[in-house]
This record gives structure tokens, C-alpha cells and sequence, in this order.
């Protein structure tokens, strides 16, 4: 046990997403994706509203089971697998709409993310006694001097964590997620609503982790300026297809994409955003994709 | 918290000393303890049972006490709640000496009474009439003002089978403690009659929509429906749709349906239930019952028939007490359990219409009352039957 | 008497006690439909119906065609109360904190009656006159058809209302999307009050019919525990399935209650609630949806 | 705010009781329970084992309730299995006291498991009533498994003995009583602090994001069903051995909601909730009672109204309650704690 937690990261896992289909009743959200991301590297996958991304990360994640496909996890197919058993696997994700527990400190929320690497019984729970208490001191030792001391939030750490402010909540998440001994880290849309300064943090942050944790880092995120600058593969869906991949630059100056872009909304903040301006996906922090968060 | 309970504890405890101590309570008084439900489900019988029962302490302690102490009632409510009555139990024998107490029902009853064995010092009656407790060996410290729920059961068998031999009965029982308590005996006592029990009908403790039980009534067809577990409720509908239906059935009860005012409300649909009551009604004019008398000149308006039961056991509290301290013994359990079994023969000033015995923990004697809707009273329908043997 | 005449009148009496669980679900239904509120609160409203027709009745000596009409009313005014009281306070609490506050309404009310009224069981004045019914050879008992009659013209004038009435469409408007009742011009917390309002006077119409069957005492509340299996299997928000729901515990529990004995009645209707619970978690005809707290 | 500087070591953040004040009173309180038996008589020391039967059941409800977010109606079922257990191991085995309380608590842990079964399918109030449900299909059992459960007359216990010696009187029982729980109270204190406890608390706030995380809900919910019944159990045996009689009748219904009332009052997912709440909702009937012995000369009747108006108080707290003060006695507290650190000689 005490060896399994020195190895925070267990070195970062290749996965693949191969013919992956998804509907729901007649509406094909996925139509045959497939691509993957290398370990240790950042790969973005970006399209416009409605273009499956959410469901492509419920699909990896395991809240969604898709009707046709796989993905793999280091070769091994889990497409059947709950999310549990991902987790413990070392799939961590974060929430478009955060989804940290209300009724927790910041430090008990980053713990929690442990979870499935961890043994305490019920018993020895009841007694915290022992191994019990033993493997709580190791977590929180890890915790602090790997995660919480990592991304700055040591002033917070007994906060509740209603009383943050959106960027925060969103670095805690991301502290979430590194406790979870991340191989493949999920972020689904980790700047939306920020500023421009807590995005620019939040972007640093980001590299570190690739750099120092080596984790692999799939990201769905709208904010084209942050996916070019520190991507190094970008998956574009629309309409539940991979119409481009690539490099970003490659991305950048692919027609479709544009095209894409252009046909779902308003032409010139589409345009700004494909030129890297900030801050484009709206600051209301309550995206608008809320029921379906809740459904999934 | 401690602090909190502790100083609560001192404060209200010196206000209940000297809330109890206005009616000039006297350090040798002998008090009788109560948990009765003056509330709850069970209201309607604690509100007599306690008239009654002070109605009595009053007489005696006017003709100067006992041997000069003054008896006196002791009581919380309960709501007809167990917890309750263990509570108020708890509280009043903290605060008071007790030697006699009256409890409310028999999950009570059986709680305590391991508690009675223990302290020795207390016996106790009450508005149980449960079989179960009628047995001396397991209950040393218990006694009831009357027969127990089987007993009641055999005298109305008793009636029945000098009536009409060979009679179809039907058992109505709610599906309680309180209801279940007589079946067996009741079954095993009709077939020792030659009396056919024909259908049992067991209803949920709130049934107010009886219609199927009396589809299952009107097809077994009984001479007599004996009903068992309720004070009133369903009572009347099943008599209102019997009687719609053409029926014959007659129905009875048992003690706590007995009452002559609960009926009163029914009106006419009431006429002709009958049921063993033994006790006589406030309003009876019989010869030689001067404590009927004494009743109606210190209450001139009905008093029900709990009042009855509780006058009647502290009467026979009494006696249990006077005839310790006559012969000179202490006011424990033991001694006075074994004054209240010397009880025999006893004049109960025409509360009970017989001379009284008290062998065990019951009094199986009572009479079977019929009411008669417009009299608004319930009038004698058989002579006193006993049961003892 | 030859058993299937038996069978039938047990069925008779069932569809009967069936038609006072319906109609006593349909307060239930009412009131989830518009304000989401499950207000387990009915079956004391049920009883204070009961207990404010015996005070007009009995108390005013008013003639049976005054008092139903002001028992009603009173549980009317008393859910309009209870809904600006209560309920409105807790608006965008977790649904169980609402629920936990109807219970404790309930409470109250015991309590209210038991200090006004006493705890005696009692009898209401009769009004439904004594002969009997017969459907064929086929016994009725008069209280239970003249039950069935009236909640079977009630519940349909309620569904004629729910399709034509302007407030019943408000109802509906507001029970499928509250935000877009709001922007259409509909008074929301108006309906919410309406709802309230009528529900509760139908529960207390219920307890009315109830308690002239088999009296009134203020445990009598514990019929609204019946009607709430109801509606979970009829589902919460629909008229239809308080009455289908009704009709069909009503007979359950009639033919339990009678082949296996009284003491299966509760248990029977209370197991068949787990079934339906595990496969049809939002009843037979509910909206499909999972409550979340 | 506690800064890490301030601690030598995370042991010491992560202990139960971490300023100095905390744990004074906490000493303070738990010699206070030592002498308590000595300074009480018997209606209070009745009381006292009374709220320590109801707090134990109570903090396992909160478990459940307070810190999964899975309403239950049915912890005073669970008791009456617990109570049950207990006295049919008392009658028919004769095995030692605690042995039959903690037979008690598994059985009654047994059987929530069973009945959390729903949970999986159904949330919220829809498992609220499932679990009415399976209070009433028990209430049947007991009623009507007579060789185990004799009926409706019940089963009547002789004492527990413990060492050798009878517990009949109320302070015996105290002594017994108070550790038992005082441990319960330790163990689900120390459940929060374990990876098991943050999981129900995930599951509660939101459960599918619980589940990515890691947190598989079949297995933590009927873990939280199992640990909650298991309190309702034990809580149910010392039940047993404290009125000694177990009847049907003896958990009705309203006892559940009293449970729930009690963590709603005291305050849902708080350790100290459950506590206080089942503490207040105890001795608040029994206040009352005095108060009627002090309107009595005044008003003849008050006697009468003792009944309703404990009902009526009941109801009133929980509206009360849910209406102005959510988070219930135990934010009362805080609040008042955070006024007195305001003092300069704080801490």
C-alpha cells in the first residue's frame, strides 16, 4: 500500500477510441469516432455546441454506453467497464459544469479523489485505527505536498467549497483529479467562464501537470487561443464526426473546421474566437448543457 | 448539556415540590401512583378512571384516612403511550413514596411489573384486563378490578349458552394486543359450551370501512357476534348494515364497549347491543348499594363506566392497605398482595352486585347489559355470572 | 348463498372503499401536480374535513347541505393558509425538507383537533339515509355506493376541468414547466395557492365521506397512508392513475382482506407498492421521471 | 482558519478535537456523564439512558440520511428487528448481553441491507416510501411469526447480565448505555474522517460525479443502509433490555419520524446534529410535562392537554426548524462558538 502511493503517477497510458457510436433513441450523437492520445501529451478535442464532445467524455468515462466501438486503455479494451472500475484504473476526469461536493472542505474534496486507490474497510473505518489511520496521514501528506502546494490553494484548504470563486472551484477540481492518480487526465472544458488572467493560470497549470506528472490530457475546450497554445494534437467533431485532426496550426487553417464554425453561429465571434481571442464561451459559470450533466 | 439538564433538574424540581406541596401533602400519606391517558386514544377511559378514583380517596380520606394518613392520587398522563407511562412511573416514584399504582395498558403492565418484583414495595392494578397478566405466578404484584379479557368472554358464553344452546358465534377481533387477547380462550371455551364459533374476523386497528367483514357476517350467519378490541368504532356500522341487511346476529362486547354515554351518541342504530359489564351503572336503583348512592349525591351527572373501574380499585386499594396496616405490617408488595387475596366475601357497597373474592389477580364475575336505545341506558339482561372456579 | 355472489359483493364493496382511496389520492395528485409538493399531509387534512362537518352538523346543528359545502370550504381555507405559510417558505428547498414539513403539519393538526375536539372517536350525524342498496341479488352498503357516486362525478368533473377550464389549464401549464408558465402570463404562485386550496378541500370532502362511514377520531389520518400507495402506483402526477390506482387497491385490499383475513390488508397493498416501486418506479400512468433530492 | 504552521502535524489536523477549548469541554463533558448517575435520581436517570438509546439511533440515521441523502421512515423497523433479536437470543439462547446486542445490530444491518435494495432504483421521496413499506411488512412479521416473535403479546425479557450482575435499575443500565453509544458516536465521528465516510458525503452532494470519481453507488449505499441499521439495531437491543418487554407495538411509526425530526432538528449531517437532536427531542415532551404541573393550579385541565399539546410542539419544531433554522441546533451551536471566539481570550 505505502508503495502505491508514492507512485502518484504510474507513468500515462495511450488510449484509443476506435468506430465509437452513440444514440439516443433517434438521435445519433456519435457516428464512428475514432482517434487517440499519445501518452504524456495534451490532445483537444474541439467542434462547435451539439457536436458530441460531452457525450464522446461520458462515453470514456463509462456513464454512457455506447452502441457500437471501444475504447481502449493501454490496448486493454474498457468499454464495457463502470466508471468505478475506470477510475481505479487511473482515468480522471473534471466537470463542464464543476461538480464538487457542496458539503465538503476543499481539502475533503481533493481526499476523495484517492477513493478508489485506497483500502480502508467499514471496520477499520469505525475504529480509525491502524492502516486506517495510517493510510489517511500518507494521503494527506501526498496530498499536500503534491497536489495542494502544486496549484497554489494551501489558503483554502478548509474552506467549504461553495464559499470559492469560479476560478478556484475549478482549480480545486483539477486538484480533484490529480488525487486520482490520473494516467489519463479527462478536462471537459477546464477555462470555460474564466477570465483572462485565470485562464492564463489555469493554462500553466495545465503544462505542469503534462510536465512534471507526465499524465496523458484529453481536453474539451472552446477557448481556441488556450487549445492552440498548449495542445499537441486537436481532434475536431461536428455532428458527432471527426471531420480534422491534427496538429493545431494544422487544425487551424483546415476549411472544414472553419466552415464548421461558421455554420452554428455568429460569424465574426466565431472568427475572433478561431483567432484566439478570450473569453468568448460566456462567464455565467452555469453552462447551458446543465440537464444533460445531470442526466449523465 | 449537562449543566443544562442539571440545572433544569434543581429548578424544576423545587418548583414540582412546591406545586405538590400545596394540597398540604403530608410526609405520611399514602399515596396511590397513576399513569393514566387522560389523552390519547384511551382518553375517554383515563378522564373516569381518575374521578373515580379520587371520588373514592375523597370518601375515605372525609370518614379521617386510614388509621388517621390520608390517601392521595398521584398521577401523570400518558396519551396511552408505553413510553409514556414508563416515564410518569419513573418520575412519580422519584418523587413520592408508592405503595399502590394504577397503570394504563398492558404493554405497561408487563414492562413494569419486573420492576415491581425488584423493589417489592408497590402492587399495582389497572385498565388491562389482558389475560396474560391474570396469572399470579408471572405477575406476583398485579391484580385487575375484574375478569380478565377471557373471563369477560366466558361469561358471555356463559349467557349465550343458556339462551340458545348450540348457538353460531362470530369473533370480530382487531388486530391488536388488545383485540388478539381472548381469541383462543374464547374458542376453546365455546366448543366446552356446545357453542359453534363459525367465522373469525380479524379488522385493522383503523378500519373504518367495514363493508367486506360484514359480507363475511351476512354469510356466516351467526346468532351472536361477540366483538372484542374496540371501544365504539366500527361498532355501529357493522349494527347499521346488519340491520340493513335483515340480520339477526345480536351483537356483544366486552368491558371497555360497554359505556351507556358512548352509545348514547349512536342513537338508534345502538339498540340491542349487549355486552358483560361488571360493574353496575351510575344510574342502577338497586337495593343495598349505598356507594351508588354516594356516587350520584357527589357527581349528580353520569359517570361513565371507567369511572366505575377506578373507583373500585382504589376502593380495593384500599382495603389492601387498611387490612396490612390492621394487621400491623409494613406497606410493602408482599403484604399487600396477600391482603388484597384475603379479600373474600366483600361487600363493595353495591358497586359489584355480588360479595367479592379475590384469589388470584381477577374478579371473573360481571352481567350481561343490554342497551336500550331509548332509555338511552344500558339495563340488566342477566343475572351476576361468575365465573371462578 | 352461493360464492360467487359473494365474490361479487366483496368486488362491489371494494370498488366502493376503491372510489374514497381515489378520491383522496386525487388531493395528493393535485397538489405534487402543480406545486411538486408531496403532502403527506392529506390524510390529516382528511380528518379535519371529517371534524369540521361534525362541528357544523353537530355543533351549529346545521342540515348536512350547509356543513359539507362549509367543511370543504374550511379545508380549502385551511390549505390556502398552510400553502402561504408553510409551504411558500421552503420554494427551491429538496423535495424531502418540503415533505418533512407536511409531516409535521400533520402533526399539528392532530394535536389542534385532539385539544379543540378530544381524542374520542366520534360519530358524524347521518345523512345518507339507511336502506340499502342491491344490485341484483348483490348487496351494497348505501354509504359506500353514495362514496363511490360522488367521487366518481367529482373526479370526472376534475379531468372536464383540467382540459377546459382556464385555471385547470394553468394547472397543467404550470405542472409541465414552471418558468415557461411564469413567462406566459400565468400566476404561478397563484396556482400554487389553487392548488393547494382545492386540494385540500377535497380532502377534506373525502374525510366527510369517510368519517360518516365509520366515524371520526383523529387517527384517522392514517387512511391518507392507503391513498399514498395510490399514487405511487397510480403515479404522482395524474388524475388517472389516482382513479385507476384507487379502484384497484380498493379491490386488493377487499379481496385480501376477505380470503386472507383483515391483518393482510395493509401488508398486501404495502408489498404491492415495493413491486411496483422496483418495476415501475413512476407509477402506472406518472410522468417517467426520478425524483432527486 | 486553521493554518498548517499552527500544527505539528497533519495527526494532530486530523484529530476529532482540534483546539484546546474543544477538548477541555469534551473532558468537562465526559466526566460530567461519569458523575451524572450519582447526582440524578431515577426519573432523570430513566431519561438519560432513554436519550442514549435514541442518540445512538439517531446518529445512525444521520449516516443515512444526514450524510448519504437517503431518506429513511423506517430506522424505528430497523430497532424493533434489533429489539427482537435481542430478546429471543436473551429467551431462547441465554448468550451474554453484548453478545446479543451486537447480534442484534447485524441482523437489524441484514435486513436494512434488504430493504436499501430500492435505493438503487429510486431516490428520494419514492425511497422514503419504500422504506414506510418495508416498516409495515416487518410490523406483519412481528405480528405474525409467532414462534419467533410470540405474537402480540410480545416477548418478555429478563435483565441483561454484565459481570456476573443483573442490570435492573437505571443506573446500572446508565452505565452500560452511555459507553455503548459514547463509542457509536466515536465510530461514526470516525467514519468522516476515512475514505468511507467522504464517499456517503460525495454520494449525497451529488452522486453521479461520485461515481467517476471512483465511488461505486451499489455497494455505498447499501453500505450507508447496512451501517444505519446496524445503529437502529443495537440501539434497538439496549431498547429491549431497557423496557424488557418488545411488543409490535412497541416501534410504531411515529417513532421513525421522531428520528427523522431528530436530525432535522439537531441538524443533518453533523456528528453533534444527531446528538443534540435526539437529546432536545427527548426531554422536550418531558419539559413540557413540567410545565403542566405548573399550570395546574391555574388552568384544572391542563393535565388534558399535555397530549396535544406534545404533539403539537413536535410538529412545530420540525416546521420550525426546516423553515428558520435548516441546518438545525447543531449551526446554533457554532454560531455561538464563533461569537465567543470573537472574545479576547479566545482559545
Amino acid at each position: 500500500m505505502t508503495g502505491a502511493l508514492d507512485s502518484g503517477a504510474t507513468g500515462a497510458a495511450r488510449l484509443e477510441v476506435e468506430d465509437l457510436s452513440l444514440s439516443f433513441g433517434g438521435l445519433k450523437a456519435l457516428r464512428g469516432v475514432s482517434f487517440s492520445a499519445e501518452p504524456g501529451s495534451i490532445t483537444a478535442l474541439i467542434g462547435p455546441n451539439g457536436a458530441g464532445k460531452t457525450s464522446m467524455f461520458n462515453c470514456i468515462s463509462g456513464f454512457y454506453k455506447p452502441q457500437k466501438g471501444s475504447v481502449r486503455f493501454d490496448g486493454r479494451d474498457v468499454t464495457r467497464m463502470h466508471p468505478p472500475e475506470r477510475a481505479a484504473l487511473g482515468f480522471a476526469r473534471t466537470f463542464q459544469n464543476i461538480a464538487l461536493f457542496r458539503g465538503m472542505t476543499v481539502l475533503d474534496n481533493i481526499k476523495l479523489g484517492r477513493h478508489a486507490h485506497m483500502k480502508t474497510g467499514l471496520l477499520q473505518a469505525l475504529a480509525y485505527w491502524g492502516p486506517a489511520q495510517r493510510e489517511e496521514m500518507e494521503l494527506r501528506a501526498e496530498v499536500e505536498r503534491r497536489i495542494i502546494d502544486f496549484l497554489e490553494i494551501d489558503h483554502i484548504r478548509n474552506m467549504p467549497v461553495a464559499a470559492l470563486s469560479y476560478g478556484l472551484q475549478k482549480r480545486v477540481e483539477l486538484a480533484r483529479a490529480l488525487a486520482m492518480r490520473p494516467r489519463i487526465l479527462l478536462l471537459d472544458e477546464p477555462v470555460a467562464g474564466m477570465n483572462r488572467e485565470e485562464t492564463e493560470d489555469m493554462a500553466r497549470f495545465i503544462l505542469d501537470v503534462k510536465e512534471e506528472w507526465g499524465t496523458t490530457i484529453l481536453m474539451v475546450e472552446h477557448d481556441m487561443g488556450m487549445v492552440m497554445d498548449i495542445s499537441d494534437h486537436v481532434v475536431v467533431l461536428n455532428f458527432g464526426e471527426v471531420i480534422a485532426r491534427g496538429l493545431p496550426h494544422e487544425v487551424q487553417a483546415d476549411p472544414h473546421v472553419t466552415e464548421a464554425y461558421l455554420g452554428s453561429g455568429d460569424p465574426a465571434a466565431l472568427m475572433a474566437r478561431l483567432k484566439g481571442e478570450t473569453g468568448t464561451t460566456g462567464n455565467s459559470g452555469a453552462p447551458t448543457d446543465d440537464r444533460r450533466e445531470d442526466v449523465a | 448539556m449537562l449543566s443544562f439538564t442539571r440545572r433544569t433538574l434543581l429548578a424544576l424540581s423545587a418548583s414540582a415540590a412546591i406545586a405538590t406541596a400545596l394540597p398540604a401533602a403530608a410526609a405520611d400519606d399514602i399515596v396511590i401512583g397513576g399513569s393514566i391517558p387522560l389523552t390519547g386514544v384511551f382518553a375517554f377511559a383515563g378522564v373516569g378512571i381518575e374521578a373515580g378514583m379520587q371520588d373514592y380517596i375523597k370518601i375515605v380520606n372525609e370518614a379521617g384516612g386510614l388509621q388517621g394518613r390520608k390517601l392521595r392520587l398521584a398521577y401523570e398522563d400518558t396519551g396511552y403511550k408505553v413510553d409514556a407511562s414508563v416515564a410518569a412511573f419513573n418520575k412519580l416514584t422519584s418523587q413520592n413514596t408508592i405503595h399502590l399504582y394504577y397503570g394504563d395498558s398492558t404493554g405497561f403492565a408487563k414492562t413494569i411489573n419486573g420492576e415491581l418484583d425488584r423493589m417489592g414495595t408497590t402492587i399495582m392494578a389497572g385498565a388491562s384486563f389482558a389475560t396474560e397478566l391474570n396469572d399470579p405466578k408471572a405477575f406476583q404484584y398485579q391484580f385487575m378490578a375484574g375478569p380478565d379479557y377471557s373471563e369477560m368472554t366466558g361469561i358471555l358464553l356463559e349467557y349465550i349458552a343458556k339462551e340458545k344452546p348450540g348457538a353460531r358465534i362470530v369473533l370480530v377481533n382487531s388486530d391488536t394486543e388488545f383485540g388478539r387477547d381472548p381469541i383462543a380462550a374464547t374458542k376453546a371455551r365455546a366448543s366446552e359450551l356446545g357453542l359453534e364459533v363459525v367465522e373469525e374476523i380479524i379488522t385493522p386497528p383503523t378500519a373504518v370501512d367495514v363493508s367486506t367483514e360484514v359480507l363475511k357476517l351476512r354469510r356466516a350467519r351467526p346468532d351472536y357476534t361477540i366483538f372484542h378490541g374496540y371501544v365504539l368504532a366500527p361498532l355501529p356500522e357493522f349494527m347499521t348494515q346488519a340491520k340493513q341487511l335483515g340480520l339477526e346476529t345480536k351483537f356483544m362486547g366486552t368491558f371497555w364497549s360497554m359505556d351507556a354515554s358512548i352509545w348514547s351518541k349512536v342513537g338508534e342504530a345502538a339498540d340491542g347491543f349487549m355486552g358483560v359489564m361488571p360493574y353496575r351503572y351510575y344510574y342502577d336503583e338497586a337495593d343495598n348499594a349505598p356507594m351508588l348512592d354516594r356516587i350520584r349525591e357527589m357527581r349528580p351527572e353520569y359517570q361513565s363506566t371507567p369511572y366505575m373501574q377506578g373507583f373500585l380499585t382504589a376502593m380495593l386499594f384500599t382495603e389492601a392497605a387498611k387490612r396490612t396496616l390492621e394487621a400491623g405490617q409494613e406497606l410493602n408488595a408482599p403484604n399487600l398482595k396477600a391482603a388484597l387475596n384475603s379479600i373474600e366475601n366483600f361487600d363493595t357497597g353495591g358497586i359489584i352486585g355480588v360479595p367479592i373474592s379475590i384469589p388470584g389477580n381477577s374478579i371473573p364475575v360481571g352481567r350481561i347489559y343490554r342497551y336500550d336505545a331509548s332509555a338511552q341506558q344500558m339495563l340488566p339482561a342477566s343475572d351476576w355470572i361468575s365465573v371462578q372456579e | 348463498m352461493s360464492d360467487l355472489l359473494f365474490f361479487f359483493e366483496v368486488t362491489l364493496a371494494g370498488l366502493g372503499s376503491g372510489a374514497l382511496l381515489s378520491l383522496t389520492a386525487l388531493a395528493f395528485v393535485l397538489i405534487y401536480k402543480a406545486t411538486r409538493v408531496i403532502n403527506l399531509a392529506v390524510g390529516e387534512m382528511l380528518m379535519l374535513g371529517g371534524y369540521l362537518f361534525f362541528a357544523f352538523a353537530a355543533g351549529f346543528g346545521l342540515p348536512a347541505w350547509a356543513a359539507i359545502p362549509l367543511a370543504i370550504a374550511g379545508g380549502g381555507l385551511v390549505g390556502a393558509v398552510v400553502e402561504r405559510g408553510l409551504i411558500r417558505p421552503m420554494l427551491g428547498e429538496s423535495p424531502i425538507a418540503v415533505f418533512m414539513v407536511t409531516i409535521g403539519l400533520g402533526s399539528i393538526l392532530v394535536g389542534l383537533v385532539e385539544l379543540i375536539w378530544g381524542t374520542d372517536p366520534r360519530a358524524l350525524p347521518a345523512f345518507m339515509g339507511n336502506t340499502p342498496i342491491f344490485i341484483g341479488e348483490a348487496y351494497v352498503s348505501r354509504k359506500i355506493a353514495i362514496a363511490f357516486a360522488v367521487a366518481a362525478v367529482v373526479i370526472a368533473v376534475f379531468l372536464v376541468l383540467f382540459r377546459y377550464w382556464r385555471g385547470g389549464v394553468a394547472l397543467r401549464a404550470t405542472a409541465t414547466d414552471q418558468a415557461a408558465a411564469y413567462s406566459c402570463g400565468i400566476n404561478v404562485p397563484g396556482v400554487f395557492s389553487l392548488a393547494w386550496v382545492i386540494g385540500c378541500g377535497t380532502a377534506a370532502g373525502a374525510g366527510v365521506l369517510l368519517g360518516s362511514i365509520g366515524g371520526i377520531s383523529p387517527a384517522m389520518g392514517v387512511f391518507g397512508l392507503s391513498a399514498l400507495v395510490v399514487v405511487i402506483v397510480g403515479g404522482l402526477d395524474s388524475v388517472a392513475g389516482a382513479l385507476v390506482g384507487g379502484l384497484v387497491i380498493g379491490l386488493i385490499e377487499a379481496w385480501a382482506g376477505t380470503y386472507l383475513g383483515g391483518e393482510f390488508k395493509l401488508v398486501t397493498t404495502f408489498g404491492l407498492l415495493l413491486v411496483a416501486l422496483m418495476i415501475r418506479p413512476y407509477g402506472l400512468f406518472g410522468t417517467t421521471e426520478i425524483e432527486r433530492l | 482558519m486553521k493554518i498548517g504552521t499552527a500544527k505539528h502535524s497533519y495527526q494532530a489536523d486530523e484529530a476529532l478535537l482540534t483546539t484546546r477549548p474543544q477538548r477541555l469541554w469534551m473532558g468537562l463533558f465526559a466526566l460530567g456523564l461519569c458523575i451524572a448517575p450519582f447526582m440524578l435520581d431515577n426519573y432523570w436517570l430513566y431519561l438519560a439512558c432513554l436519550v442514549a438509546i435514541n442518540v445512538a439511533s439517531a446518529t445512525g440515521l444521520n449516516i443515512l440520511t444526514g450524510y448519504t441523502g437517503l431518506v429513511s421512515l423506517g430506522q424505528a423497523a430497523f430497532m424493533a428487528v434489533g429489539a427482537y433479536t435481542v430478546g429471543w437470543m436473551q429467551l431462547r439462547l441465554g448468550t451474554p448481553f453484548l453478545l446479543n446486542i451486537v447480534a442484534g445490530g447485524i441482523v437489524a444491518a441484514a435486513v436494512g441491507l434488504l430493504v436499501g435494495l430500492p435505493s438503487l432504483r429510486v431516490k428520494g421521496l419514492y425511497l422514503a416510501i419504500a422504506t414506510i413499506a418495508a416498516s409495515i411488512i416487518l410490523h406483519f412479521v412481528f405480528v405474525n411469526w409467532q414462534s419467533v416473535t410470540n405474537g402480540n403479546s410480545g416477548l418478555t425479557l429478563t435483565p441483561a447480565t454484565f459481570l456476573g450482575t443483573p442490570l435492573t435499575d437505571y443506573k446500572q443500565l446508565y452505565f452500560v448505555f452511555v459507553p455503548i453509544t459514547a463509542l457509536m458516536v466515536l465510530g461514526a465521528a470516525n467514519l468522516f474522517r476515512t475514505r468511507v465516510g467522504r464517499a456517503f458525503i460525495a454520494i449525497r452532494d451529488r452522486d453521479i460525479s461520485a461515481e467517476v470519481l471512483g465511488i461505486s453507488l451499489l455497494r455505498y449505499k447499501l453500505t450507508s443502509f447496512a451501517i444505519s441499521s446496524f445503529y437502529a439495531g443495537v440501539a434497538g437491543g439496549m431498547w429491549a433490555y431497557f423496557f424488557r418487554v418488545v411488543t409490535p407495538e412497541s416501534f410504531p411509526f411515529v417513532y421513525s419520524i421522531f428520528f427523522l425530526a431528530a436530525i432535522i432538528v439537531g441538524g443533518m449531517g453533523t456528528i453533534l446534529g444527531a446528538i443534540l437532536g435526539a437529546v432536545f427531542m427527548t426531554l422536550v415532551p418531558e419539559l413540557l410535562r413540567f410545565g403542566i404541573d405548573w399550570l395546574t393550579p391555574v388552568l384544572p385541565n391542563a393535565a388534558a392537554m399535555l397530549s396535544p399539546v406534545r404533539t403539537i410542539v413536535f410538529g412545530l419544531l420540525i416546521v420550525g426548524f426546516l423553515i428558520f433554522e435548516p441546518k438545525g441546533l447543531a449551526e446554533i451551536v457554532q454560531r455561538t462558538r464563533r461569537y465567543f471566539h470573537l472574545w479576547p481570550f479566545k482559545k
